[in-house]
């Protein structure tokens, strides 16, 4: 399964990229999936909070995810 | 209800806000303006710098609007956010609401400007002469 | 708190105040624009007067205004209030408060059009095709 | 004793003057006597809400009046 991530803010700075393709991941991979590949990959991000989107709605960190999804990091925002 | 949203890099014409949602059946209009401030946390601030997650935003400020709808009897909205540099003074966000009665566009514009605070995926910068921080005190 | 007020027969120029109110310190700037609605409980109006005692909204002012630096954290605050005749569609109040956080410019702003509304001495005629009336509903 | 009244929207427009002065007030006249006295003028008035100011503050109806002092009714406030 393939899914489209994309980092935000803080999150972005410390992997060096906005946004990544993941493509071997398992059928029953989760939000939570994705973000321990990408610590695996960056150490840094390893404590640093952040909330999960799935096609642009936040979802929680169990949320199965589905081929061609985009899932989205996001750091505490600060708009406004 | 009618409302609408804009992200933006240019500068925000605050002044132009209100005139445009007020209509002859409103009693009120209600305006908030957010501004990038000189001290941070008592540091000097240079400049800020917002970065959005633009399709996201535009997704939640749809659900914000309609829950504003079901809470509030209001006329037309108008919700500007700028994204990129902001210069100290200049403003991030201007929202302005009118509505028959003052509870209906005061209650909206701080229900707006509360929600966008808390769930649309935008995200300040805060550049200092020393340094720069992501997000910074948010009130 | 720096806090200004005036009573005036002429159109309020609403855009001229949040300016006027923002320096560099603050982060957010609340208005309140209180308009002469084309409707009132179902009747058409076709003008509203307004009659002030003006040496008590003074002083009421005043009281207001300690009232509102005891409560709240903000930088400059301006009041307007128009009397005599207002047409529909122009203001009849205008209330600009600059401060450095979101949530005292907020509620300074409604605690300031709330406590106006309950206790400064002036009094809005609606005139109607078929008559007048004191008062009216008064949100 | 005298003091000066001030009449505002309605109860100004019924009793057909902004402001009188009454000239023989007892000593231990208080604001609800100086009603009474307008209401006994103009039988209109009666009935019709008006909070009392006494020298540009609100005060209650059984205030003591002093020489000089400026009275003002006034009715429900629709400013704003």
């Amino acid at each position: 399964m393939q899914v489209r991530v994309r980092l935000f803010a803080g999150l972005r700075e410390r992997f060096g990229a906005e946004e990544i393709l993941l493509d071997d991941l398992p059928g029953d991979a989760t939000v939570s999936t994705v973000r321990a590949i990408l610590e695996s990959r960056c150490p840094d991000l390893r404590g640093l909070p952040a909330a999960a989107a799935v096609n642009l709605a936040y979802v929680p960190g169990d949320r199965r995810l589905e081929e061609g999804d985009e899932v989205a990091l996001l750091p505490p925002v600060s708009g406004g | 209800m009618n409302a609408s949203f804009v992200l933006t890099r240019a500068r925000i014409d605050v002044g132009a806000l209100a005139p445009e949602v007020r209509t002859d059946e409103d009693g009120a209009v209600a305006t908030f303006v957010g501004t990038a401030r000189r001290t941070s946390q008592g540091r000097r601030v240079l400049r800020l710098e917002y970065e959005a997650y633009e399709p996201m935003v535009r997704a939640e400020m749809a659900r914000i609007f309609a829950d504003a709808r079901d809470r509030f009897r209001v006329g037309e909205v108008r919700v500007v956010h700028r994204v990129g540099l902001v210069p100290i003074g200049e403003a991030s966000i201007a929202i302005a609401v009118a509505a028959p009665h003052r509870a209906d566009a005061l209650g909206a514009c701080r229900h707006l400007i509360d929600r966008i605070k808390e769930t649309v995926p935008i995200w300040k910068k805060e550049v200092f002469e020393d340094g720069a921080a992501w997000g910074g005190d948010r009130s």
